[in-house]
């Protein structure tokens, strides 16, 4: 079976190149791309019967009746199949030109091939518990790539954080599992759709919508579990790039949509999803403006393009929000990417203070970047247009007027925070001799710039120059799909609204409810998107403010008010209220209530018994007549019993 | 049976009570042996007379465990005794009291 | 009945003889003659084959054992008890309670007289092969009914010989068993604990 | 046949060691992985292998020399051998001889606690595994005390146990009665609340459960890697077994009755456990304590009267035997290099050893029920059973514990293999070929549990069949109304 090889092929790769990754040494890159780019051919092959009528469905095995595996390749899952093989394919070469120094190179690519399996499995898996194997697996997919310099106590910290947080969200989805079997006692897709008016009161579904959801929050960074997604940039970049932005964060995308007929069925999920989706859409634009790091910066831009996603499935345009998904996928790719090179030229600077006039030194960074740049502001023309116009119209068509406002303001201010980041990065002039504390630099070792010792272990100026072909080729191929695939969706009986015609149930507000029509909201939206330039250009970008760059980036930095430096304080507030309590209540079992309470328990008893053998031993003189007197004591008793209870009685 | 077995307990009780007497109040080991010997022979007599009165041949088989058991104890006893002497240059039990708690 | 009496008496006699004899070679004479005037008893109980145990065992085998020990230990040239008495009155409460002890079993045995259930053994009287107390009866309720007792009995008799060889022996057999060394008792600690590594920080206290 | 020589072999055996003269451990160590090899040979090869009996007493109650496989314990008795031959493979060291020798004698015992059908003989088994670990901490561990608490604590519950299984044979006049079912109403509930006290009392002790946990923690910590492996993969689990093969046929309503106070013990050792274990500087404690949480979820399961919950312990019965044998062996290897077990002190070791560092790395992942390993399959049915059958408080607790296990064996892993490297300590070398294969075998075990627990899962419908009346009736969920129509 075709589908098998789709699936399995990566997990031959990652075991593969595990075991025998010494022996294979440079060849382990090649070969692990070329599993996963046959996985992407296969799939393609796959197209026919994955569009059929009746979706491709593969039994596994099952546990016990009612809890069958299988594999599930229909219209949704196939987007997310060739999305995680095809730009996984690409980024897996780049990362043949990225991790070349690296020493654990096979290792890298054992990984990066176990997660492609892994995202298989979840978006391939046709039953809620294969889901949450896949939903598992690429967690630890996620922890062992952003741990992958795991000398870095940065890293190893930022890892478990990712994987601790990942299962809160695993417990979410473990929860709504629990309600799905117990009212139904299977976990298959089919059957739990074919039941869902039936089986679920709207209380409960409601309860397993949230379930969902808690993990998909997790998963793909929403507010209030998003504080892990900036903290895995410590992972090299090509996994930012794949896991951290195109493919595992979006997780919780797939997951809204494949379960949206238990949304569509509970109006109070989907108004809880869509607001949080709005939330984190532009809590992350915002945190966006306040950011230095450009990884980071992409990350928070990646947090609050899920919000969108997550907002447009949430209140029930799942094609928009998937649609959103599948550009979001390239341009995103290929701005980690571009950044990726210029990270790769400068011996692992990342901060963009540091930066400055890249664009004459790395022309084709910049063209890259420039393209992802316009694409995810929104530029007319370019994928992001559409895709962001679809989410945030539909908004308004279901009647969501106030989510729409804040999509139409989050608009603006992603134009402000990622112009913002060309301007600086390649503008002006070159600023890595300068101090960084002339930059307001305090801790340069706290900014990311100190160079880690077993990635580059011969240490090497930084200098800007232009990349090898290995990583500059899959960043060209990116950059067509990321100009033109928003046309798929262009007009309104596009190909994309036909692909996924009756797929998705349809949303409960016609779209003649929209107060505006679809041309007004995109002028606003426009409209939003000039203002963001405007700004970030008048800041940043023009020969005035080009001028005077060290001095403004200085007070800017000095200035940054404390909440968004410190990320709202989510992070502190997680520790004071939930880690510190638990490790001052565990340090009180193990110190103190085992050793001083239930062990002295059993400690009294002892000494009690220790009192009575004292008292014993007063007996025992040694003197062997004494030991005959206590027995003729005893015998004397005996007797006397006899002697009374018969001898008397009569 | 031409006595009474009352009168055959009543000499087995007289005898016990000399051997007790004797156990706690001779300090000489020897003698100490000798009157756990009485004392099995006293609860020897019982049993032989009640097993003649009741015809049951058990209480004879109980006697000879107690004369076997009775041989292992003089023979260990016995033992201990010349063990100490072999240390000490008299035999005194309340010299021996190592068994002190 | 005659018979009865004349036993007795002698029993309680020679027990009273060997009990305050002074020195052990004396009371070994009254331990005997307390064990015949028994073994006699035992007749007159129809115990055949007890009867005959109790001179071959006891006159035969421990009474002599004891004279070995006597013989041995050369008690005649020493005195046995010489030390200081540590509990001189301890015959008051010894003659306390063994007075308790014979006057319970006296009212317990004449208060509830022992019901004769059979005046006359079945099965012939003393003397006749297989009658009551012969050797032929007892045996057959040793060796068919009892036998796990008498199993354990030999085994209970073969510590003791284990035991007397390791406690009295120079040499056991083979030289298994060596004379220990005079030592002073001393008591090890059962469990030498071994001081605690300090790289292994217990609790993390 | 299979049986007896799975019961005596390893005992006589075991035994026979200690003619080898001291200073040859190694033939003493080839030996003891031989014969586990051999038993899991024996055990896979003949599974169908019927009963030994041989009649003992008859009064005051019926009892038999009973052994043979039963629905849980044989995947047990699987289980043993394969951590029986890994932890024999991980012997070293000048008192090999006696380490070896004890494995097998234990693994003798413990064959006999789970292969047996007769309750008398349950409790003789039981109190005789008590022994190799005894002698074995006597020898091995520093502290003498922990020695004594050890045999104290487990003594106590092998008294009740006795007494308990005594007052069980009086009134129902046999103890040959595993594997089979009473009479109703022979056991009545004036008597059944005491023998019922008196075998959860022992059960409770063995498994741990909070509050008699406080043994474990030094024991584990104090035993050898091989003798901990064992004790922890398989001697643990002893009590919880009984529950299942005691507890559920025969005394059912007391079970019942005693289901609040259990989850609430069951519940309170899931937290306190993973809590400890988030503090915890020693690593073969931090193990410990985890493993304390782990079998509080398994209390948990057992008492839920559910199907697929028993089913789900069944599972993590099993997978928990696996995985912490792995954790214990791997721990063990990393004590041998660095001479410490302080997370603190530790640090950096997966650079130079990558093997080591995977070996750890499975095992720890399994613990924290990772989906896709055996840890995960367990947790699942018994979570799910547990919220089918409407104990959704308790579910919710174990869901949080779910999520402390994954934080504290990141931090178990992370402080012994990621992070700087700490310079001053002795030479590394990676996992010898010994290592590997013993503990190569285990992590095939737990992988392939988790991708399909369905062996195990029919032999425990096998055992959960007759569902003890009291205990679903508690609360009357439907369980498998809906099961017909997957799709």
């Amino acid at each position: 079976m075709l589908l098998y090889l789709v699936w399995l092929l990566p997990l031959v790769g990652g075991v593969g190149l595990w075991a025998f990754g010494p022996q294979l040494k440079s060849w382990a890159g090649p070969i692990g791309s070329a599993l996963v780019g046959v996985s992407f051919i296969a799939t393609l092959f796959l197209w026919r019967d994955a569009t059929a009528a009746r979706a491709l469905d593969v039994p596994l095995g099952s546990w016990l009746p009612g809890w069958s595996f299988g594999l599930l390749l229909d219209r949704l899952s196939l987007i997310w199949t060739l999305i995680i093989t095809g730009v996984g394919f690409l980024i897996h070469v780049y990362s043949i030109g990225y991790m070349d120094r690296d020493r654990a190179f096979a290792r890298f690519f054992a990984y990066m091939n176990f997660f492609v399996f892994a995202m298989l499995t979840l978006v391939l898996s046709d039953n809620v518990i294969g889901l949450l194997v896949g939903w598992g697996l690429v967690g630890l997919a996620s922890y062992f790539l952003i741990g992958f310099w795991f000398y870095k106590p940065t890293a190893v910290a930022a890892a478990r954080k990712a994987f601790v947080m990942n299962v809160v969200g695993d417990i979410g989805i473990m929860f709504a599992i629990f309600l799905i079997v117990a009212k139904l006692g299977g976990i298959g897709y089919g059957l739990i759709f074919a039941n869902v008016g039936s089986a679920f009161t709207p209380h409960e579904l409601f309860l397993v919508c949230l379930g969902l959801f808690i993990g998909c929050a997790a998963k793909s960074a929403q507010i209030p579990l998003h504080s892990w997604l900036p903290d895995a940039m410590e992972g090299p970049t090509p996994v930012s790039a794949l896991i951290h932005a195109a493919t595992m964060v979006t997780a919780g995308v797939y997951l809204v949509a494949r379960f949206a007929p238990l949304w569509s069925a509970s109006p109070d999920a989907q108004e809880l999803v869509g607001a949080i989706g709005a939330l984190t859409a532009i809590a992350g634009a915002i945190l966006g403006c306040a950011q230095w790091d450009i990884k980071r910066i992409l990350a928070y831009s990646t947090m609050s393009q899920i919000g969108y996603m997550i907002m447009g499935v949430g209140i029930g345009a799942y094609d928009a929000g998937v649609f959103h998904f599948l550009t979001h996928a390239f341009f995103k790719a290929q701005l980690f990417l571009g950044a990726g090179i210029i990270i790769h030229a400068l011996a692992d600077e990342q901060d963009v203070r540091r930066m400055g006039g890249l664009r004459k030194q790395m022309p084709f960074a910049f063209a890259a970047m420039l393209v992802g740049v316009l694409a995810i502001s929104g530029v007319p023309g370019l994928s992001g247009f559409f895709s962001k116009d679809a989410v945030v119209y539909g908004a308004l068509q279901t009647g969501h007027p106030w989510l729409y406002a804040v999509a139409v303001v989050t608009a603006g201010i992603t134009a402000y925070y990622m112009f913002r980041l060309l301007f600086v990065t390649f503008f002006g002039a070159y600023r890595g001799a300068v101090d960084p504390s002339d930059l307001g630099i305090r801790h340069p070792e706290l900014a990311g710039t100190a160079a880690s010792p077993g990635h580059h272990p011969e240490e090497e100026e930084p200098h800007p120059h232009a990349p090898g072909w290995l990583m500059s080729a899959p960043v060209a191929i990116l950059i067509v799909p990321t100009i033109a695939i928003g046309w798929l969706d262009f007009g309104s009986n596009s190909a994309w609204k036909q692909f996924f015609a009756g797929f998705f149930p349809r949303a409960a507000d016609a779209a003649g409810a929209a107060p505006i029509s679809e041309a007004v909201s995109t002028l606003l939206v426009l409209l939003a998107v000039a203002i963001g330039f405007a700004v970030a250009y008048a800041r940043y970008g023009a020969p005035a403010a080009l001028r005077g760059a060290i001095a403004r980036l200085r007070t800017e930095t000095i200035r940054m008010p404390g909440v968004l430096v410190n990320a709202y304080y989510f992070d502190a507030a997680f520790e004071a209220l939930l880690v510190r309590p638990a490790r001052a209540l565990g340090g009180w079992f193990d110190r103190t209530v085992d050793p001083h309470v239930i062990d002295a328990g059993v400690r009294e008893a002892a000494i009690s018994a220790q009192w009575l053998g004292h008292l014993f031993r007063s007996f025992q003189t040694g003197l062997v007549r004494a030991y005959a007197l206590t027995l003729a004591f005893g015998v004397a008793c005996i007797v006397a019993y006899y002697a009374l209870a018969f001898g008397g009685g009569r | 049976m031409n006595v009474a077995p009352e009168n055959y307990v009543a000499l087995s009780a007289v005898l016990f009570f000399i051997g007790v007497v004797g156990v706690i109040a001779r300090r000489n080991p020897l003698i100490m042996l000798m009157s756990i010997e009485l004392l099995f022979n006293a609860a020897n007599l019982a049993l032989v007379t009640y097993a003649r009165a009741w015809v049951n041949n058990a209480g004879h088989i109980f006697a000879f465990l107690v004369i076997t058991v009775a041989a292992a104890e003089a023979a260990i006893g016995l033992a201990i005794v010349a063990v100490t002497f072999r240390k000490e240059p008299f035999v005194d039990v309340d010299e021996v009291s190592a068994l002190r708690g | 009945m005659i018979a009865f009496w004349i036993l007795a008496l002698l029993m309680i006699a020679s027990a009273v003889f060997t009990v305050t004899a002074r020195r052990p070679v004396h009371s070994v004479v009254g331990l005997l003659v307390n064990f015949i005037a028994l073994a006699a008893t035992y007749l007159t109980l129809q115990a055949e084959f007890l009867a005959v145990m109790q001179i071959v065992v006891y006159s035969g085998a421990i009474l002599i054992l004891f004279v070995f020990v006597i013989a041995l230990l050369s008690s005649g040239v020493r005195p046995f008890d010489v030390g200081p008495d540590r509990m001189p009155r301890i015959l008051v409460p010894a003659v306390v309670f063994a007075v308790l002890t014979l006057a319970g079993i006296t009212v317990t045995a004449l208060h509830t007289p022992v019901t004769v259930l059979q005046t006359t053994p079945t099965n012939g009287t003393t003397g006749d092969a297989g009658a009551f107390g012969s050797v032929a009866n007892f045996g057959v309720a040793l060796f068919a009914d009892n036998l796990l007792a008498f199993e354990v009995t030999a085994f209970i008799l073969m510590v003791a010989v284990i035991g007397v060889v390791l406690i009295a022996g120079d040499e056991g057999p083979g030289g298994v068993v060596r004379r220990r060394p005079k030592r002073v008792i001393k008591r090890e600690p059962i469990l030498k604990a071994r001081p605690p590594s300090p790289e292994l920080v217990e609790g993390s206290g | 046949m299979t049986v007896t020589a799975l019961v005596l072999g390893p005992l006589v055996i075991g035994l026979l060691l200690y003619l080898v003269p001291r200073e040859h451990g190694g033939i003493a160590r080839l030996v003891a992985v031989a014969v586990g090899a051999i038993s899991f040979g024996l055990a896979l090869y003949d599974p169908a292998a019927g009963d030994a009996s041989v009649r003992w007493l008859s009064r005051p109650f019926a009892a038999s020399f009973h052994l043979g496989f039963g629905p849980v314990s044989y995947w047990i008795v699987v289980l043993l051998a394969l951590a029986t031959f890994g932890a024999a493979l991980a012997v070293t060291g000048p008192r090999s001889r006696a380490l070896a020798a004890q494995l097998l004698i234990l693994q003798g015992a413990m064959n006999g606690v789970f292969l047996a059908k007769d309750l008398l003989l349950f409790a003789l088994f039981w109190d005789l595994m008590l022994i190799p670990v005894f002698l074995v901490l006597v020898e091995f561990a520093p502290h003498g005390r922990t020695a004594w608490k050890y045999l104290i604590y487990n003594l106590a519950g092998g008294l009740a146990l006795l007494l308990a299984t005594a007052a069980f044979g009086y009134l129902a006049t046999t103890t040959d009665v595993i594997g089979k079912s009473l009479p109703a109403g022979t056991i009545g509930s004036v008597w059944g609340a005491w023998i019922f006290a008196g075998f959860a009392f022992a059960f409770l002790i063995k498994t741990p459960v909070f509050p008699f946990h406080t043994w474990m923690p030094e024991t584990y910590a104090e035993l050898p890697a091989p003798m901990v492996a064992v004790v922890s993969a398989v001697q643990s689990k002893a009590g919880l077994y009984g529950f299942l093969i005691v507890g559920l046929p025969f005394l059912a309503p007391e079970m019942a009755r005693a289901q609040t106070l259990m989850f609430a013990l069951g519940a309170i050792a899931l937290i306190y456990g993973a809590l400890a274990s988030l503090v915890e500087r020693d690593a073969k404690r931090v193990v410990a304590y985890s493993s304390l949480s782990h079998l509080g979820l398994i209390v948990l399961a057992v008492f839920s009267g559910s199907n697929l919950a028993i089913a789900g312990a069944v599972v993590y019965i099993v997978a928990h035997g696996l995985f912490s044998a792995v954790l214990f062996l791997a721990l063990g290897a990393v004590e041998q290099r660095e001479e410490t077990r302080d997370l603190a002190r530790l640090g950096g070791l997966g650079a130079r050893n990558p093997k080591l560092a995977g070996a750890l790395m499975l095992g720890a992942l399994a613990a924290l029920g990772l989906p896709g390993l055996a840890g995960f399959s367990g947790e699942i049915l018994i979570l799910t059973g547990l919220y089918r059958a409407g104990f959704v408080w308790p579910a919710l607790v174990a869901l949080v514990a779910v999520v402390l296990a994954s934080a504290y064996m990141l931090r178990l892993f992370q402080g012994i293999m990621n992070g700087p490297e700490v310079p001053d300590l002795p030479e590394r070398r990676d996992m010898t070929w010994t290592e590997a294969l013993a503990i190569a075998p285990l992590v095939a075990g737990f992988v392939l549990l988790g991708i399909n627990p369905a062996p195990l899962v029919a032999r425990a419908a096998a055992l959960a069949q007759p569902a003890p009346p009291a205990l679903v009736s508690v609360r009357a969920v439907p369980e498998d109304s809906h099961a017909a129509g997957a799709r």
